[in-house]
């Protein structure tokens, strides 16, 4: 394809197109954004207002549903960019200007002075321990601590280099004296440089609301009243307590923790409308997370509407409920004062009745909202782009990641409110549509990595290095990694052993490094946390080293030793030491492994015509690869099909047609209508399906390097509330349809049944009840969109909205009070008494007949505001039916070797961080599949998955694991059971040997052939029986 | 024999988890800090499908007291199968060495998901108190206890 | 080189050499007919398949240099085809010898022996073509070392017979000596369901635990690993056994008690739904070690738990028990 | 032998040395042995049998044939640690590495076994080739062999296996006992062959009822349960005829000790290709042997700790052979089954001046297959005829 024919892209790019990309903000979005990009062949440029990247997930305790360690998962990433051949990291910088034209930028950066190199600074931290000022104000630890004048933000920081403060530095000249590296620059001043980029990625995140404009809550003036962001500094292990939970008047154990939320958010007064999408989630975590830390705690949160609307978010609260004893409590808390003996404060709050209470806590959490960042409204007119009235990057619902201006793109908070997945989501969007802009210009300014050349490990014998991470406290908070340590250089091959405060920051990585050459390790052992998240690193770095991947073993002292055994240090540490011994065992055996490089089959295999998968499609085919799209009905659209308008009032049909229209007039797109996939067979890079008519028919047989799915879901069928009895009782789609199409005249409908304008739509229709303990996250913003439309129509109609929490959130909250103000009613329903829909008996009962509509509709409801019940007459009930997972996706599952979720959607391979991919490598994720979302998420998801699919596609080969069966010969009697047991036919017998071989790209390494091999034939790389063996042994 | 502090005999139990389900099920129990005995040791492996059943034997050999395998549940195999065929192996192991006069629940099989942290803290906690009930393994027990690190050989 | 096979003149002297018969059985007289019927067939088979260059080599049954022991014989001429015998001491599972066997060759087998030849077919030991099959008509060979017990004066028929279900090999060319009569009730070939096949092992199960770990002590206490019941076992063709392997050590050089019996569970493991239940393990074993304790109960297990049945003619062409599944399989083991 | 000062066993004792015990008396005779020494006996053990401690006559089975497991496993147990070592290991490196020699089991001596045969008995004087010679002397054998005493029963009634005529031996030879019993009929004639056997007895008798020395017997005194009294002469006689009618039950001579000239050019012959065919390759032969003695020696440990250990192990087996490198110089049954042969009656005589079997016939007893060794060597000694004919 050439760049002339993509006539229909949004961004068009001039003759010249620049094979880089400036994104601006480190934070996990920019990471996420900036990995995708250089993995899939562009030069990044990564431009961070502070001295190290990170952003705001850095200074996190932990993560929200699952609980993860903020630092430990986003850690790997952290220095993945940090030594990323193809992304230079620009710290302490900002972008001044703008020039050029999509596909051929010109950008200013403009670089403050650091006052210390970060090129010959180690990170080692002499300086610091040095500095004579020490009241400096820390911003990391959200000032609930002090630091000297010449700082590191954190441990794990990338650069890992340190930084003056000038502001607080009184320049005795230490820590020049000091630094043997020689880094100290006082004559440092700020720079100015050029970059040349063909677009640009906006990933600046948010910046905390500030409650010290708020009186009523006291925050600046109470000492125990602090922001959330300050409580997660408090929780966390590297934070000024070291993670044990204490307030910050007098260091005591608080045992009453309120949590305010809404602060600065969905309020008018401080000019934020808008609900920050992620405070009932955070509350809810640092609530359980400070239960953990201090199992003494009594968190109370007050709310106003729970808004645990995404995956696996309402399960959450009801664990932090249920088993954690966090008191939920709804209402607007109105002021906050102290007594001033105990600097306990009282918390004043009208309850749902109306009462008001009082009540003392030992320290206030206030859940703060997200505001853009500061520096967003200059930079918007450096750069030329428009923001909304809040101040967030202005786009379109069915463009999410793009700004006003072509060729800049924006992820993450800076475009509205948003958690860490949704995040995530958006930077891999932005990242594909910057890669679909210059698709022409891919791999021309990257370098390749290259490796140093494995050490010859013939002859010699294995010569281990052990080091024992104290991850923070949460490792060295139980088990006494001291003891480790020394227990660890007790044992056979054990040359060196080390630990260190994170194994995982860069620095130690260099130190791993070094210590590989100091005392020539040629296998490495690190006990810290799960392999299942760590290795890779580990891996990478010892192969930097010079060691084959293969030669590392870990051993699991976190997840499965300190953090479950908290309260047992001694057998905790025991085990540690057990765990330690065996991994050295292992080590000791380890050989080093080939990775087998396999071809990629440059196309992509989208399951799925809809909104996700024709999105996904034109962003793979606009980054040059072909696509065989696959929709199991006779034309495109799916869902979208069925909506007619969005919340903000665009045209949802004419942005249909359009797309189909551009597919259509995509060459590299072959669409296979009315279609199903019946056979998927192969592997990452190197797929083979089969593609056949919904019936049967003639079967097409694809191949493709990765494979897409975006098969949607389905709309619950209501079965109650008279739904399908009354033709009067309808789903909010179904509204709509009615809507759009003109067969519902608000008011002149109502004149004909002469009972009143009078619609009651009932939330929560087959969601957050039952096995379907899910939210259908997007019910509560369509019935707004609904009644705004109707009252639109007809500002006399009557509408009433029963509702169980109104989760409007984000910039949807606008609507909702929108919704509010023209006179919508929204009334509360308690959980375990859900209204009810009955027919009013009247005269025309008798002779009415089954079916047909007869007497009036009334809705009973308990409205908790009133404490009673009420009765509403309707002339229409609308339900909000569930978005239900398809029940094909257990099939697709099963033929894709991925999983389903409990609720039956796809489960991705990690919910915080890798929300559109699988464990199972190239097969990606977008859309309702995944889980209920919204138009512009699914977009942004869809463009996510079209990017991170591209990071395959993009590649010439892969490099495969090097885990594979592999046959000796001389043992195997050719009996062909393991052929039998190989469910990716990866074996077969050669009847002149009388010998299995293994199709080593086939082997996905299960190893069940080798468990099932009598003669003890087969072998499993990596999980040999000898290395389980000396497990076993050393046990 | 390890002992705790209080001098009581600590139970040693081997666990084969497969790296896809319960392993991080096991993982899981961690991050949301579900406490369980510190008795287990881990042994991870990509499938329950490659324990194969000499490797259990050589566990009660080696002084075990306990062997746990877990893998996916039924359906859920990253390998498509090798749960199903794992079972069968481990339905007829079970069987052998019970007949063969070793106590029932000296060897256990879990399926735990990556979603089932606290099942597999209840897994643990319930091979533990049956292992414990049990007491020290004996049958077919060669070496009993490898001090410091060191200990007679299989 | 046929005076070399076992029996040559300077052993004439040695423990008589009377042919051996079943005398003392209850149908001796009828059983002694049809064993000479079947004899002389197997002969003339034999010299036929030889004269033919069908086979290029038959084994068969010999006589042994006691009264009570037959030998495997190995002939390659059709003129030593006259040593071949036929009786009810005829105990070797002769299928042993197919594996890597050159050229092609005829083979006699009991029904026992003829599922283990179907076993070894289906795991691709032995090519059909190059084999002729000689099937008997199995009415069930003597427990030698338990008539030598009793002091010969009482003929047992060897365990593995008294609940054999299929009296003739699963797939033969030939039947030497035709069909020999109806199945004896209770005897070799009875499915009738008029005897419980394992009830044996169900009786054992049945017993304390420690009952059974003190009698599995005692019995492999004795064992001295010379692995006479791998070597007589038609299956145990591997190679390399894992119990000879080096690395990893699977059994400890020291024969520890523990070592021999993961030996012989280890083995018993690699013989579910593969043991055919011939019972060459047990003769073999110098030591007196009811090995089919072990393997019956993993038949047994195979049988109630899969309904597989290893050998058989209904388990033709269906995936090894270990390489097979269904979802339905039993799961309620698990926690 | 081990050359034990003041040991004697070639020396006959005459009458002087003999004494006559009733049949009644064997059971006090035991139990008097019991009370004074750890007394090793064949027992019965779910059909088989073995030497084994012994606390009470009641428990000895006087053997009718040779016990199923031979006698060599007192001396040369089935495993045996040799010493204990561990390694000191620091920051990786190998320091010093402690080792403790085992003790040969001093604690069991001295040991009676009572029970073993003349073929038994023999069988510990080949041993003795090997583990007790002027190039080698093996710590742990030659403890046990020094503590432990020989009381032999004759053959009176060979079993339909037994050649120990064609391998030197004889149903009523005394080589290697210290002490043999016979049964002549009505009576025991005790005979002590070695001055450590007159030493066993020294306590006996007279004190066990029906035990008295021959040439107390003399005075024509009737044993318990005898009527008449047996004189020395008739004693005599008695056990000639006893032996002579053993002998003859024992038939033809197998070519045996002879064929070691004539197997020397053999090892290419064609004839092994046959022989070997219906061997499976076990080792039961090999195990039950009494001379055959080959072990492996193994360091049985985990990480930096373990055992060194002697454990049997037969040239019948792959493994016995088989380098590192892979290759096998004994690769297939062929082979193994020809160095079994070659080694008990070719290269044994060539370095001990003896062969390697004593015609015990618990090979031919126990081979599955019914390899009888006696028609090998048959067979052997046949085709070396017709091959020295053509030649």
């Amino acid at each position: 394809m050439t760049l002339d024919n993509r006539d229909n892209m949004d961004n068009d790019v001039g003759a010249k197109s620049v094979g880089a990309v400036l994104v601006v903000g480190g934070g996990i979005g920019g990471m996420q954004a900036a990995l995708d990009l250089a993995n899939s062949g562009f030069k990044v440029y990564m431009v961070e207002a502070k001295p190290a990247i990170g952003g705001a997930m850095a200074q996190l305790d932990k993560t929200f549903p699952t609980n993860d360690c903020s630092m430990c998962i986003m850690s790997p990433k952290l220095v993945e960019c940090g030594r990323h051949l193809n992304i230079e990291v620009i710290p302490n910088s900002e972008v001044t200007g703008l020039d050029g034209s999509p596909g051929d930028f010109t950008v200013t950066v403009k670089t403050r002075a650091r006052y210390i190199d970060p090129h010959r600074c180690t990170g080692c931290g002499l300086c610091a321990e040095h500095c004579p000022v020490s009241a400096a104000r820390d911003a990391f630890n959200a000032g609930l601590s002090s630091r000297p004048s010449v700082y590191i933000d954190y441990p794990q920081a990338v650069p890992l280099a340190y930084t003056i403060d000038r502001e607080t530095c009184i320049g005795c000249g230490l820590c020049e004296n000091i630094c043997m590296a020689g880094a100290v620059r006082y004559d440092d001043a700020a720079s100015t440089r050029e970059l040349n980029v063909g677009a640009i990625i906006l990933a600046l995140g948010f910046e905390p609301y500030d409650p010290g404009q708020m009186a009523e809550y006291g925050y600046g003036r109470y000492p125990n009243v602090v922001t959330s962001v300050e409580f997660e500094r408090i929780l966390s292990a590297s934070g000024p307590f070291e993670g044990r939970v204490l307030r910050p008047s007098d260091g005591d154990i608080p045992r009453k923790i309120a949590f305010i939320q809404c602060v600065g958010s969905r309020d008018r007064s401080c000019g934020n409308e808008y609900c920050s999408s992620v405070c009932c989630m955070y509350a809810s975590k640092e609530a359980v997370i400070a239960k953990e830390h201090a199992p003494g705690v009594e968190p109370t949160i007050f709310y106003m509407d729970m808004r645990s609307y995404g995956k696996g978010f309402d399960s959450y609260i009801e664990r932090a409920k249920s088993e954690y004893g966090v008191r939920y409590i709804r209402t607007r808390v109105a002021d906050i004062s102290e007594v001033p003996e105990t600097n306990n404060l009282i918390v004043s709050y009208e309850d749902e009745v109306g009462r008001v209470v009082t009540e003392e806590f030992d320290l206030v959490v206030l859940s703060v909202g997200l505001e853009p960042p500061k520096s967003a409204a200059g930079l918007a007119r450096a750069l030329g782009i428009e923001l909304d009235e809040y101040g967030f990057a202005r786009t379109g619902t069915f463009d999410p990641v793009e700004t006003s201006r072509p060729g800049v793109f924006v992820c993450g908070a800076m475009q509205g409110p948003k958690d860490i997945p949704e995040t995530v989501t958006q930077a891999s969007g932005a990242a594909g549509a910057a890669a679909a802009l210059l698709a022409s210009a891919r791999g021309s300014l990257v370098r390749e990595k290259t490796y140093p050349p494995e050490k010859d490990l013939r002859g010699k014998g294995p010569r281990i290095g052990v080091f024992v991470c104290h991850c923070g406290i949460n490792i060295g908070g139980v088990v006494d990694v001291p003891a480790v340590v020394e227990y660890a250089r007790t044992l056979p091959h054990v040359v060196y052993a080390e630990r260190n405060l994170y194994t995982c920051s860069q620095d130690t990585q260099k130190r791993i490094q070094e210590k590989i050459q100091e005392h020539g390790l040629t296998r490495v052992v690190v006990a810290s946390c799960t392999p299942r998240t760590h290795e890779p690193l580990f891996q990478e770095t010892i192969r930097e080293a010079g060691l084959n991947h293969y030669l590392f073993a870990m051993a699991n002292i976190r997840d499965q030793c300190s953090w479950v055994h908290m309260h047992e240090p001694e057998l905790a540490t025991e085990k540690a030491k057990d765990l330690v011994r065996m991994a050295v065992a292992r080590a000791a055996l380890l050989e080093p492994l080939e990775r087998l490089p396999i071809p990629v089959k440059h196309s992509a295999l989208i399951i799925g015509g809809g909104l996700a998968g024709m999105t996904a499609a034109l962003d793979v085919a606009r980054q040059g690869f072909e696509v065989h799209l696959v929709e199991r009905e006779g034309e495109l659209g799916g869902h979208l099909n069925r909506i007619y308008f969005t919340l903000k009032g665009e045209d949802v049909q004419e942005r249909l047609r359009d797309l189909i229209r551009r597919i259509d007039g995509e060459p590299l797109i072959h669409v296979y209508p009315g279609c199903v996939v019946t056979e998927i067979a192969g592997y990452v890079g190197n797929f083979k399906s089969k593609i056949a008519p919904v019936g049967g028919g003639i079967e097409a047989e694809v191949e493709h390097g990765v494979v897409i799915v975006a098969t949607g879901a389905g709309e619950f069928k209501p079965d109650k509330y008279l739904y399908g009895e009354d033709p009067r009782v309808i789903t909010q789609s179904e509204l709509e349809e009615l809507l759009a199409t003109g067969k519902i005249q608000p008011g002149s409908r109502a004149a004909s049944t002469g009972t009143g304008r009078t619609f009651v739509m009932i939330q929560c229709v087959g969601s957050r009840e039952g096995e379907r303990n899910y939210c259908s996250r997007i019910c509560c913003s369509e019935a707004v969109k609904n009644a705004l439309r109707l009252k639109a129509a007809d500002p006399e109609a009557n509408i009433y909205v029963l509702y169980r929490d109104i989760r409007t959130y984000g910039e949807r909250e606008v609507y909702f009070q929108r919704a509010r103000a023209a006179g919508v009613v929204f009334i509360r329903y308690p959980e375990d008494e859900p209204p009810v829909v009955e027919p009013v008996a009247g005269p025309e009962v008798e002779q009415g007949g089954k079916g047909k509509p007869v007497g009036e509709l009334r809705v009973v409801v308990r409205d908790t505001l009133l404490g009673s019940k009420v009765a509403i007459p309707a002339d229409m009930v609308v339900l909000a039916a569930a978005i239900v997972p398809n029940d094909s996706n257990r099939e697709l599952a099963q033929m894709l070797k991925v999983p389903l979720d409990d609720n039956g959607f796809f489960l991705e391979a990690h919910m915080k961080l890798r929300p559109v991919d699988f464990a199972t490598e190239g097969v990606f994720l977008a859309g309702l599949a995944h889980a209920p979302k919204s138009i512009d998420e699914t977009v942004a998801q869809a463009h996510a998955a079209a990017a991170r699919a591209c990071t395959v596609l993009s590649l010439e080969e892969i490099r495969s694991d090097g885990i594979k069966s592999e046959v000796n010969k001389a043992r195997c009697s050719g009996c062909g059971m393991c052929v039998d047991v190989c469910q990716y036919k990866a074996i077969e017998l050669d009847f002149k040997e009388r010998v299995a071989k293994i199709n080593a790209a086939l082997c996905k390494g299960c190893g069940a052939c080798a468990a099932t091999c009598r003669c003890g034939a087969i072998t499993l790389k990596g999980f040999t029986d000898e290395e389980i063996l000396a497990e076993v042994n050393a046990i | 024999m390890k002992m705790n502090q209080e001098g009581e005999w600590e139970p040693k139990i081997v666990a084969f988890l497969c790296n896809w389900c319960s392993y991080a099920g096991a993982d899981l129990a961690g991050t949301s800090r579900i406490q369980y005995p510190p008795n287990v040791r881990v042994i991870r492996v990509p499938c329950s499908g490659r324990v194969d059943p000499l490797l259990i034997l050589k566990c009660l050999q080696r002084g075990a007291d306990g062997v746990l395998v877990s893998g996916c549940h039924p359906g859920d195999c990253h390998y498509i199968a090798g749960n199903y065929l794992a079972r069968r192996k481990f339905a007829m192991l079970k069987r052998l060495i019970e007949y063969l006069g070793v106590e029932e629940g000296r060897v256990q099989f879990s399926w735990v998901s990556a979603a089932e942290g606290e099942k597999f803290a209840d897994v643990i906690k319930t091979v533990t108190r049956r292992v414990r009930e049990l007491g020290p393994a004996r049958k077919l027990v060669k070496v009993r206890e490898m001090q410091g690190g060191a200990g007679a050989s299989l | 080189m046929s005076d070399l096979l076992g029996v040559s003149g300077i052993m004439s002297g040695i423990g008589g050499m009377n042919n051996w018969k079943r005398d003392s059985d209850v149908n001796g007289a009828a059983a002694n007919e049809a064993a000479d019927r079947v004899a002389q067939d197997i002969r003339r088979i034999a010299r036929k398949l030889l004269s033919d260059g069908e086979v290029d080599v038959f084994i068969g049954y010999g006589q042994g240099t006691l009264p009570s022991r037959v030998t495997p014989v190995f002939i390659t001429r059709p003129e030593d085809a006259d040593a071949l015998i036929w009786d009810a001491r005829c105990e070797n599972d002769l299928v042993v010898y197919l594996p890597g066997i050159e050229g092609k060759a005829g083979v006699v087998v009991k029904g026992c022996d003829g599922r283990a030849l179907a076993r070894l077919l289906a795991e691709k030991q032995v090519e059909r073509d190059r084999l002729k099959i000689v099937a008997v008509e199995c009415a069930g060979v003597i427990d030698r070392k338990s008539v030598k017990r009793d002091g010969g004066n009482r003929v047992h028929l060897h365990p593995s017979c008294q609940v054999c279900e299929e009296r003739t090999a699963p797939v033969y060319d030939f039947l030497a000596g035709g069909a020999t009569g109806p199945v004896v009730p209770g005897g070799p070939g009875d499915k009738s369901g008029s005897r419980d096949p394992f009830g044996e092992i169900r009786e054992f199960e049945a017993r304390a635990s420690e009952e059974r770990w003190n009698y599995f002590s005692q019995e492999f206490d004795r064992c001295i690993l010379c692995y006479a019941c791998r070597q007589a076992c038609p299956l145990c063709y591997c190679p390399e056994c894992f119990a000879d392997r080096a690395t990893p050590k699977w059994i400890g050089k020291d024969r520890a008690l523990s070592d021999k019996m993961v030996f012989h569970l280890g083995r018993a493991i690699h013989l579910a739904g593969r043991c055919i239940d011939c019972g060459a393990c047990v003769r073999a074993c110098p030591m007196g070690i009811d090995l089919r304790k072990l393997t019956r109960k993993m038949e047994k297990d195979a049988r109630e738990l899969f309904g597989y049945e290893a050998g058989k003619a209904a388990a033709a062409g269906a995936l090894p028990l270990f390489a097979s599944f269904t979802r339905e399989d039993p799961d309620d083991f698990i926690l | 032998m081990h050359g034990t000062a003041g040991l004697d066993r070639t020396g006959g004792p005459g009458v002087a040395g003999v004494s006559v015990m009733s049949k009644e008396g064997l059971a006090g005779f035991l139990n008097g042995l019991i009370a004074r020494f750890r007394v090793f006996a064949p027992v019965q053990e779910a059909g088989t049998t073995r030497f084994a401690p012994v606390s009470s006559a009641g428990e000895v089975m006087m053997p009718t044939t040779v016990t199923s497991r031979p006698l060599k496993e007192l001396f040369l147990p089935p495993s045996e640690t040799l010493l204990e070592f561990e390694v000191e290991t620091s920051g990786g490196m190998v320091g010093e590495v402690k080792v403790e020699p085992a003790e040969p089991g001093v604690g069991d001596m001295p040991r009676v076994v009572f029970g073993a045969r003349p073929c038994d008995a023999r069988s510990l004087l080949l041993l003795d080739k090997v583990f007790d010679s002027t190039d080698y002397k093996d710590g742990h054998y030659i403890a046990r062999r020094r503590g432990t005493a020989i009381i032999s029963v004759a053959c009176s009634e060979p079993a339909e296996i037994c050649f120990c005529t064609s391998t030197g031996g004889g149903p009523f030879d005394e080589a290697g006992s210290d002490v043999i019993l016979e049964d002549v009929g009505d009576v025991y004639l005790i005979k002590v062959i070695t001055e450590r056997g007159a030493g066993l007895l020294a306590g006996l008798e007279g004190v066990v009822p029906g035990f008295r020395r021959l040439s107390e017997q003399a005075e024509g005194d009737a044993l318990p349960g005898q009527l008449l009294p047996l004189l020395p002469e008739q004693l005599l006689a008695a056990e000639r005829n006893a032996k002579e009618r053993a002998e003859a039950v024992i038939p033809a001579l197998v070519p045996a000790r002879g064929i070691h000239e004539k197997l020397k050019g053999m090892f290419e012959h064609e004839c092994w290709g046959e022989l070997y065919r219906k061997c499976l390759g076990c080792a039961a032969c090999a195990y039950l042997c009494p001379t055959c003695h080959c072990f492996d020696i193994a360091d049985e440990a985990v990480d930096n700790k373990g055992r060194r250990v002697r454990c049997w192990d037969a040239c019948m087996f792959p493994m016995f052979t088989l380098h590192a490198s892979g290759h096998n110089p004994r690769p297939g049954r062929k082979e193994r089954f020809r160095q079994r042969v070659m080694h008990k009656f070719s290269y044994f005589m060539e370095n001990n001046g003896d062969i390697a079997c004593v015609g015990c016939g618990r090979c031919i007893e126990n081979c599955p297959v019914n390899m009888d060794i006696r028609s090998v060597l048959a067979s052997l000694d046949a085709v070396s005829a017709a091959s020295a004919g053509t030649v």
